[in-house]
Formats: structure tokens, sequence, C-alpha cells
């Protein structure tokens, strides 16, 4: 998690990653920082994050994000 | 909430129409000066008293013939349904309107228009039929002429057609919002000016002679309708030699007469006859004849049309004298006031085309 | 039928009319049978075409979906299956499902390359080689582009299970061939648009009205507005000779000629929808406030960005090729260069088939990679304004935003000129001359008059667009319009309604004197 | 793996663009359809195209004075048709938007030839061979349409007696 945290706030170091329930939403992650994001999370857990994974539901929070990499991880 | 909406929205919807209707009154074009030929069609209908004789027919019938002179010389009670390039089939469904409200003695319809096939142009096709009422005639006439871009709807709502013109209003719009001023004399278009006959260019040649098929048709289908309501129909071709009539066309013409046992008569070569001298009847270079040519023609044709056909003499029938005599009164006033300006700017002013605003 | 048409005018009369009379469970069907009858209108062809992207859709998304049950009841049944054979079992099943998913893409992306792109590559392989090969005559169903991309989409959130296949066939059909949206958009989601598509509605004065006066002012913005700007587009980019100044004119007499046509079309439709209580994707969000080019494109044809970014950005990006790439490139190129390949190409892909959507023609292609580098280029000075910023501190104040604004709107209408003038050089050259050749004079001197506009035309024009702007800076700052207007006096809605309709009618840029003009986006 | 594919097919789209190189040619499709001449058979004299359709003011500029010239209002004030006569060609105009248009071109003695080659006095045959199969042929007339023009050779007794240009537009 802190990993994932790192990685979120490189991007956006003005942002609270820890209580932010829709980043999406709120259009604070725009598709080019997902894209950022993923290429990160592949670089750092190793998983690659499928486009039908990319939906806002699981990139509106860091905790939301976490889940779906342990999810992916295990499938 | 729903229960006290409603009768907003009707209000509201009871406007726009009101609104629409009062936008279609002032933007439909009022022909009252210049342009007048629009207003020709829908004048027939203020007629008070019935007519023996009927010219139908486009600029060859409604600048050529002075009814006027027909009814002071002869007592002949005339119209004549003419338009702006009026087609053949817009002449007869003009014919079929004609015969719903009264069935006159004698019908007389110039050739001229025989060679068009095609509608012309969208301007002359508003013109002639805008001011026809609404009946079946009315309808199958719009079908026959539209041309392409043209929608039945704009016919229905003209506003639809007119719309655009609030750019160019002018205070005819205005002062004939809900009421038009005669323009013509019984149909005939008044011009006293002078412009002589100087010669025509060489006809064109064409490839094919023949008269179209539509306006024969329609031309066979006047003849079926007269006969049916027992009116005699003449076939004429106006004294005028330009556009050219072809002895090609004048001999198809003279065919479908006597084919269907109709008179038809070529008056170019009479104008001798008649005294027609283009050098001074006609009002635009040999084109129409002016009033005096008018007058002149109609003197003759009264006379070689009542060799042959029986028209009563009408005057001395109260309607008739009161009728005629206030046409007669406005023919003479406006023939008047032309000389008039005739004399006082050497042309007219307020007639023709240099009345017509641009 | 255009929209503008009087055909289709009665079409929609008949059509909302017979929608309220007949039974709730009846509308679909009707819709159905409607949308056959307009698209049959334009050409009984066109129907095929619509057929067979409508069969396989339906085919494959059943295919798809069964192989999805499949793996879901395999799985259930063995939960004694160890990870790598639960993965093992899934990846088969992903390699059928993929199977099924490229041979459905393959035929309708096939479709409309043939019909839209034959004749381009025949014209860029003569331009190349001086060969002479004869363009074909092709058979381009209406609104292919919409429909297409909408039925695509449709099948790909069946492949990715984020949406259940539809088994009826028929209310499948009304999906791709919904005829407001038909002809230009919005491309919408399935799972958004069925919510509604097929549920009976009953008549609601609110709704209805809404709708309605969403349809009024939609053919407000296009005849009024669009239809009137058309002759003095036409006259300046035809004509290389209107350079210098005359750029400039064109660039903003374009740039609302779009908008009013645009939006105006997208209105008509979606207020269609609302009338029937169906409820469509918005396309637009007041694109001419936008502050930059990247939120431009956020906020200007929405839906045709989100279906780029969800099925073309996405999985170009995170594919694992792109994802190794990106690794290995800031392993040898260092961190710089690593973090920026992957949205770079990406995005540049996506940005070349937008330029190709548009239009087959060079053009669009050179419209389509200068938004893409002008983009990237903003993009990269990002930490430039950043520090800017810091310093001035001018981000919210008005005047800056209003800078914004402006510099946005006159970049996108820069960059459209490519659209306009449809000659790449030629575009160059032009825009060129504004920097060369500028004399002001023309805005003054009437020049402007002479380009097909005369004086009245420019006054309601003037007008027009001034409520259009009233109307845009009253949503941005205080929301709906009709809302606002619904909760004053009835009358007061209803009387607006009908100005509406009585300035249409009487100031339409329609008819006799004016050539039918087709929505721009009807091209696509 | 998928994906892949999905980024193949996107590319080679990309590609078959691209390596069609970059001509870049008017999108004819997209361009308005504008008024004006649209025929292979245009009538050429003095130096001067007269197509039919074409505006008649450059032209009659270019024509020079002509030996007879002739106008009439037509009825309602719609405009004015104009007859031009250069010695054995007469040119008419029909009226357009405030703008006159060429409506036909007629060719009376054999002072100029048609562009290929047919003079006033030729006979059918010449026709047919310089023209190839007509439209329609009477025993008065061959004609020849193309886009918006119809080609007529007025045949007397099997010799063109007069060659007509006219507009099928107007």
């Amino acid at each position: 998690m802190d990993e994932l945290l790192k990685i979120l706030e490189s991007l956006h170091p003005d942002v609270d990653f820890t209580t932010r329930e829709a980043l999406v939403d709120d259009r604070v992650l725009k598709s080019f920082d997902i894209v950022a994001i993923v290429s990160e999370i592949y670089e750092a857990f190793g998983v690659a994050v499928p486009p039908e994974e990319i939906v806002p539901e699981n990139f509106n929070s860091a905790k939301a994000l976490y889940a779906l990499i342990e999810r992916l991880e295990d499938e | 909430m729903k229960g006290r909406r409603w009768p907003a929205a009707l209000l509201a919807a009871v406007c726009a129409l009101g609104a629409l209707y009062l936008a279609q009154r002032l933007l439909v074009p009022k022909y009252q000066t210049g342009v007048v030929e629009g207003s020709m069609v829908a004048e027939y209908y203020r007629e008070t008293v019935d007519h023996d004789l009927v010219f139908i027919g486009d600029c060859e019938v409604y600048e050529n013939f002075s009814p006027i002179t027909l009814w002071e010389t002869y007592g002949i009670s005339s119209y004549i349904r003419g338009s702006a390039q009026q087609l053949t089939w817009q002449s007869y469904y003009l014919l079929e309107d004609t015969l719903r409200h009264e069935t006159p003695r004698a019908v007389v319809y110039n050739v001229q228009a025989l060679q068009f096939s095609q509608p012309q142009s969208e301007a002359y096709n508003r013109m002639t039929i805008d001011g026809m009422r609404w009946g079946p005639a009315k309808v199958r006439c719009i079908l026959a002429s539209m041309t392409e871009g043209e929608h039945f709807i704009e016919y229905l709502f003209p506003l639809l057609r007119y719309h655009d013109r609030w750019g160019e209003l002018t205070g005819d719009d205005v002062e004939h919002l809900f009421s038009k001023d005669p323009v013509t004399h019984a149909g005939y278009y008044m011009r006293v000016d002078v412009k002589a006959q100087t010669g025509f260019p060489e006809p064109r040649m064409l490839a094919d002679y023949t008269l179209g098929e539509k306006p024969m048709d329609y031309l066979g289908r006047m003849a079926d309708l007269c006969r049916e309501k027992g009116v005699e129909l003449i076939l004429i071709k106006a004294p005028i030699e330009y556009p050219h009539w072809y002895d090609e066309w004048d001999r198809q013409a003279a065919a479908f007469a006597a084919e269907r046992g109709l008179t038809y008569l070529n008056l170019i070569p009479l104008r001798e006859e008649i005294g027609l001298d283009m050098s001074t009847d006609t009002y635009d270079a040999g084109l129409h004849l002016n009033t005096g040519g008018a007058e002149k023609l109609a003197a003759w044709f009264g006379g070689w049309l009542l060799e042959r056909t029986d028209l009563p003499d009408r005057r001395g029938e109260a309607a008739y004298d009161a009728a005629w005599r206030e046409k007669t009164d406005y023919y003479n006033a406006m023939k008047e006031r032309q000389y008039a300006e005739l004399a006082q700017y050497g042309e007219l002013v307020s007639f023709g085309a240099n009345a017509v605003e641009r | 039928m255009l929209f503008t048409s009087y055909a289709f005018v009665g079409f929609l009369a008949l059509t909302l009319l017979a929608y309220y009379l007949v039974p709730g469970r009846c509308q679909w069907p009707l819709l159905l049978a409607a949308s056959y009858v307009f698209y049959w209108a334009a050409s009984p062809w066109y129907l095929l075409f619509i057929l067979v992207t409508t069969a396989s859709a339906y085919g494959v998304s059943l295919k798809l979906a069964a192989l999805s049950g499949e793996q879901r009841a395999y799985l259930a049944a063995h939960g004694d299956l160890t990870r790598e054979e639960k993965r093992a079992f899934r990846a088969g099943i992903k390699k059928r499902k993929w199977a099924w998913l490229l041979g459905c893409l393959a035929l309708n992306i096939g479709i409309l390359a043939v019909t839209k792109y034959t004749n381009f590559v025949i014209r860029s392989l003569n331009a190349l080689t001086g060969g002479g090969l004869r363009p074909v005559d092709m058979i381009v169903p209406m609104g292919i582009s919409f429909y297409t991309f909408q039925t695509v989409g449709y099948v790909i959130d069946v492949y990715r299970d984020r949406q259940p296949a539809q088994r009826n066939f028929f209310k499948l059909a009304l999906f791709v061939s919904f005829f407001p949206q038909l002809v230009q958009g919005p491309i919408s989601r399935y799972g958004q648009l069925s919510e509604t598509l097929f549920t009976p509605h009953r008549f609601q004065e609110k709704t209805f009205s809404f709708g309605l006066m969403r349809v009024l002012w939609g053919y407000f913005k296009k005849v009024v507005l669009a239809d009137r700007l058309l002759p003095a587009v036409t006259a300046l980019t035809g004509d290389a000779a209107y350079t210098g100044a005359y750029v400039l004119a064109a660039m903003l007499f374009y740039a609302f000629e779009l908008y009013c046509d645009f939006t105006g079309g997208i209105d008509i439709t979606i207020g269609i929808g609302e009338a029937m209580g169906i409820r469509m994707p918005e396309n637009f969000d007041l694109p001419y406030f936008s502050k930059n080019i990247r939120e431009y494109w956020n906020r200007w044809h929405i839906t045709m960005g989100t279906w780029f970014t969800d099925y073309i950005f996405y999985p170009i990006s995170v594919c694992r090729p792109m994802l190794r790439l990106s690794k290995w490139s800031r392993e040898h190129l260092g961190q710089a260069v690593g973090k920026r390949v992957t949205v770079y190409l990406s995005s540049f892909a996506v940005w070349l088939a937008t330029g190709i959507w548009h239009g087959a023609a060079w053009n669009f292609v050179a419209w389509g990679l200068t938004n893409w580098a002008v983009i990237m280029i903003s993009q990269e000075l990002e930490p430039l304004y950043e520090r800017f910023h810091r310093r001035f501190a001018l981000r919210g104040k008005a005047p800056y935003e209003a800078f914004q604004v402006v510099r946005t709107v006159l970049l996108m209408s820069a960059i459209r000129m490519f659209d306009c003038y449809r000659d790449v050089p030629l575009t160059i050259a032009m825009l060129g001359s504004m920097f060369t050749r500028f004399d002001p004079r023309i805005f003054t001197d009437g020049s402007l008059l002479d380009l097909g506009l005369d004086g009245a035309d420019l006054l309601v024009l003037g007008l027009g667009l001034a409520v259009a702007l009233a109307v845009s800076l009253f949503k941005r700052k205080k929301g709906s319009v009709r809302q606002a207007l619904y909760e004053k006096p009835a009358a007061v809605f209803y009387g607006t309604m009908a100005a509406l309709l009585v300035c249409t009618v009487v100031f339409g840029a329609y008819g006799a004197g004016y050539d039918a003009a087709q929505f721009i986006y009807n091209r696509f | 793996m998928r994906k892949r594919a999905l980024t193949a097919l996107v590319c080679a789209v990309a590609l078959a663009c691209l390596s069609a190189g970059c001509g870049s040619g008017k999108d004819a499709a997209a361009d308005g359809g504008q008024a004006g001449p649209s025929s292979k058979y245009v009538f050429e004299f003095k130096g001067v195209e007269v197509a039919v359709n074409a505006e008649m003011a450059p032209l009659a500029e270019a024509l020079g004075e002509p030996s007879d010239y002739f106008e009439s209002e037509s009825c309602a004030f719609q405009g004015l048709d104009k007859v031009y006569t250069y010695g054995g060609v007469t040119v008419r105009t029909y009226p357009q938007d405030g703008k006159d248009y060429v409506l036909s071109v007629e060719l009376r003695d054999d002072a100029f030839p048609t562009r290929e080659g047919i003079y006033i006095g030729a006979d059918r045959d010449a026709v047919l061979e310089a023209y190839g199969q007509p439209a329609d042929e009477t025993g008065a007339a061959v004609r020849y349409v193309d886009g918006d023009c119809t080609l007529a050779f007025l045949l007397t007794d099997g010799t063109v007696t007069g060659i007509t240009y006219t507009s099928d537009a107007a």
C-alpha cells in the first residue's frame, strides 16, 4: 500500500490520496495519469491491469486500486 | 401543478400560431406596385358579375386584350385569367377553378405556352398559384408545377417560403397587410407608354419542333372540360412575333384544333387587318402591346368573335352596368395617370420596371 | 431525411404522437419501426448494412456471454482447482472469446473501412505513384461511423463482462439504429442508454416540454445561426484570396458555425430522447469555455472522446508489449523517456484514428496530429506553467481565465482550418498570412458585407449569438436554463418556447435561396 | 495477446495510410455543387471558351463588340434575356441571382468549326465519325448529351445546317 501511495503521490504531490474517494469522478486522475499508474504498477508489482479493469470504481481511491492489485495478483 | 400549467401551454400555442399568421400576412409579397403580376390570379375572386367570355393564358392575353373595350364596344362581359408565364397545365387548372365559379359561353386560350413542357421558374409558379383559392384544382396545379427544391408545404404555409423577406419589407407590405388594391382591369395589365418594335434576333434553331406531351395533354383536357361544360373553346396566337412562334408549332396547334373541331386563329398575319402598328402600339419594342394596341386588338377580336359565337350584349342590365362602370372609371383614371406621368417624366414612374423595388 | 427537412419534422411529430398513444410495452417496438423507416427513407440499401452490423453484434455478444457463463459455471463447480489450473482455464476461455471479438471487429471495422476509405486509399495511391486507378462508386451508409462505434463498444463491453448480452434481437436492433442519434451521435453506451430505451414511459408534462424546448433550441442554433453563417464560411474558405485578417474572420465564423451546427444537432437529438423519456449521454459541456486544449477535448464531442479513450487509448497503452516497452525504455533510455513513451504512442494512435474517423483525407490526418502535437506540447510545458503560476498567482483570476479561454478558442479554431481549407499546404500558408498580411480594417470598412451576408443577416447573427452566449453563461454560473424557466410561472416557460418557435421559423436560413445544409457531422 | 492484435489493427490502419504517401487532394465529395459549366462539349471561337451555364459578363468582355445585341425584359421583371450575335454565332443568356449565364450557343454559318472540327455543311457521317454514337437521332437532328449541355447538329437532307449547344440546367 505504501508503495502504491508513493506512486500516486509522485504524480500529484498536492493530493492526499489516503482520504480521497472520487479521484476519477472529480477529475483528479485523468487518462494520462491512469496510464502512468498502470505502467508504474506493472513495474512495481508485476501486475498488468487489463483495459476492462480501467473503470472509475477501481481508480477512485487508493484503497480500491490496492484491492484491484491484490485481486489481479490472485487471479 | 399540471392542471394549472396546461392553460399556459395552450395560450402560448395560440399566441405562437397568431404570431406566425401575422408574420405570414406581413411577409408574403403583396404585388401591389411594380411586379403586379402576382396579384392577378387572386383578383378574379372579387368579381361581382359573371363573364360570357374568359381569356386564359400568359402575358400574351393579359397585356394584349382590353376587356374594357370589349364592354364598351360590344357589351361583352369578359375576364382575363392570366399570369406571368402561365404554363399550359396551370391554365388548365385555372380553367377548372373558373368553371367552378361560373360558366362562360366561350373560353379563349392563347397557345404560346404550349412550347413549355417543364416548369420554368419557381417565382412564376408562386405568382400564378399563390393567388388561387384552395381546392382540388390548386392542389393538382401545385403538384404539376413544382420545380426541384419546391415543397408542397411551402404553398400550404407561404410563410415557410417567404419568411426571409423581413430584410426587404416595404410600405406596401404594411399598408396591404389585410387588403389589396385592384391592379388590373378585368385581368388586363395596363401600359400606355410606347417603345417601337425595331427588330428581333434570328429565332433559335431547335433540334426538335414537336410540342411537348405534357402541354398538349393539358390542352386536350381543356378541350374535354369545355365540351363537358358546354363552353366553346377558341385557340388563338396573339399577334406577337417574339419569342418566335415557329411554323411547325403553328401547324401542330392548327392540327389539334381541326381534330377537336375547334377554331384556331393565328393573329400574327392579321396585324394589318387589325390595324396594329408595331411602331406605336407596343410599349416594349414588340413583346407586348400597349393600351392603344390592346384596344385595337380587342375591338377587332370582339367583332370577329361575334361573327361566329353568340355572346350577349349585357349593356342595360343593371348589375353589369354598375360593375362595368366601376371598372371603366378605374381604367380611365389609371390611363390618365399614366399619360400624366408620361407627359411629366417622359416615362412611367409608378408603373412597370421603374416601380419595381429591388 | 435531414433533421432540418419538412419531412423529418412531420415524421418526428407523428412518431411522438404515436409514442404516447400506444401502450407502454409497444413503445420501443414502435421506435424500432420508426428508426427503420427513417433509415429506409435515406436509402433501402443502408438497411442491409445496419442489419449485418446488428446481426453480427447480436450473435457474437451471445457467444461471448455464453463463454463467460461457461467459465463461471466451471470455476464454481471446480472449487478445488489450483491457481495455475484456474489461470489456464481462464486463458483458454479468453482465447476463444478474443477470437470471436476479433472476428466481429474485423467485420464491422472492415465494412466501415471499405465503404469510407477505399477511395481515400485509391486517391492517395494515385498521388504517390501517378497511377490512374479509378475511384469506385461506393455506398457510404448514413451515420455508419456512429452506429459502428456504438455497436462495437457494446460488443467490447460484453467481452469485458461489463455488460450482459441483450438476448432480444429487436432490442439490440433498436440500440444500433435509434433514429435521433443514428446520423451524428452522440455515441451512447449500451449500459447507459438501455436503462431508459426499452422501459415504458408515460406522458409527463415536464420531461416532454423540456425535451421539446431543447429540440427547438437546437433548431434555433442550427437554422438561425449555423446555416446563416454558412455562406460567409463558404466564401472565406473557398477562395484563397481571403488572406490575412480574413483568415481570422474565417476562423471565428467557422468556430461559431461548427459549434451551432453540431451542438444544435445534438440538442435536437437529446431533446427528442428527453421528450420520450429516454436519456442519452451529453456530448458537450460548454467547450468554448475551456482553458486549455485538453480540457476542450474533454468537453467537445465528449462521447467520441471517451469512446476513443476506453476502446483504443487504454487497450493500447496498458497492453503488455506497451508495458514492457515502457519498462525497457526506463531502463535503457532513462526515466524521462520511459515515462512518456506509453502516453505518446497511445495518444498518437488515438489522434491518428480520430483524424481518419473525421474524414477520409489527409487534411483530417493533419488536423488530428496537430491536435496531438499541441496536447503533448502543453503537457510538456505543464511544469513551466506551474512555476509561472507560483510566481504570479494569476490562477483563478477572471481576466487570466478569460485570456486562457480566448487563447484556447483561437488555437482550436486555427487547427480546425485544416478541415476547412481541406488542403494541408494551403492551410499552413493561409494561417501564415495572418501574421504577414493582417489588415484589421476589414472588420470595420464593410468588407465583411461582401461575403454573402448583408447588414440584416449580421444583425440577426449578432443578436442570436448574444442569446446563445447568455444561455451558455447562465449554464456555467447557475445551471439549467430550462429548470430556471420552469420554476417561473408556466406562461414564462411556454412563452419562451413559443418565441423560440416563431423566431426559428421567421429568422431561420432555410427554404428558397438557401441550399439545404447538411449537418456538418453527418459526414462522419 | 488480444491487445497485441488490437494494437496491430490500429497500426495496420495507420501504416496503410502513411504508406500511401502524402498527396493531399481536395476531398471532392465534400465540395458543394456549384452552378457552372460541367460538360465536355464547349464551343470555342475567337480564342474564348463559351460553355453553357458559364457566366456571360467575362465572356462578353473577351469576345468584344457583338455584331448585334438584343435584350428583352422577361415577364414580371424577373430579369433580362439577352441575345448576343457575333456574325454567324448567337449566344443567348438567362438571368439568375442578378447575373447572366449562357443558355445556348448557336452556329449558323461555317465561319467557325466546333472543337471536334465539324463545320456547317459537313455531312451526318462526318459528325458521327467525330463524335461517336449520338444520344438520339431524328431525321432532323443528331444529339449528344454530356453534363449540363446538349449538343445538337441540325440536319437538312443529311447535311449540317445548324449547330447548337444548349443548357439543360436552365
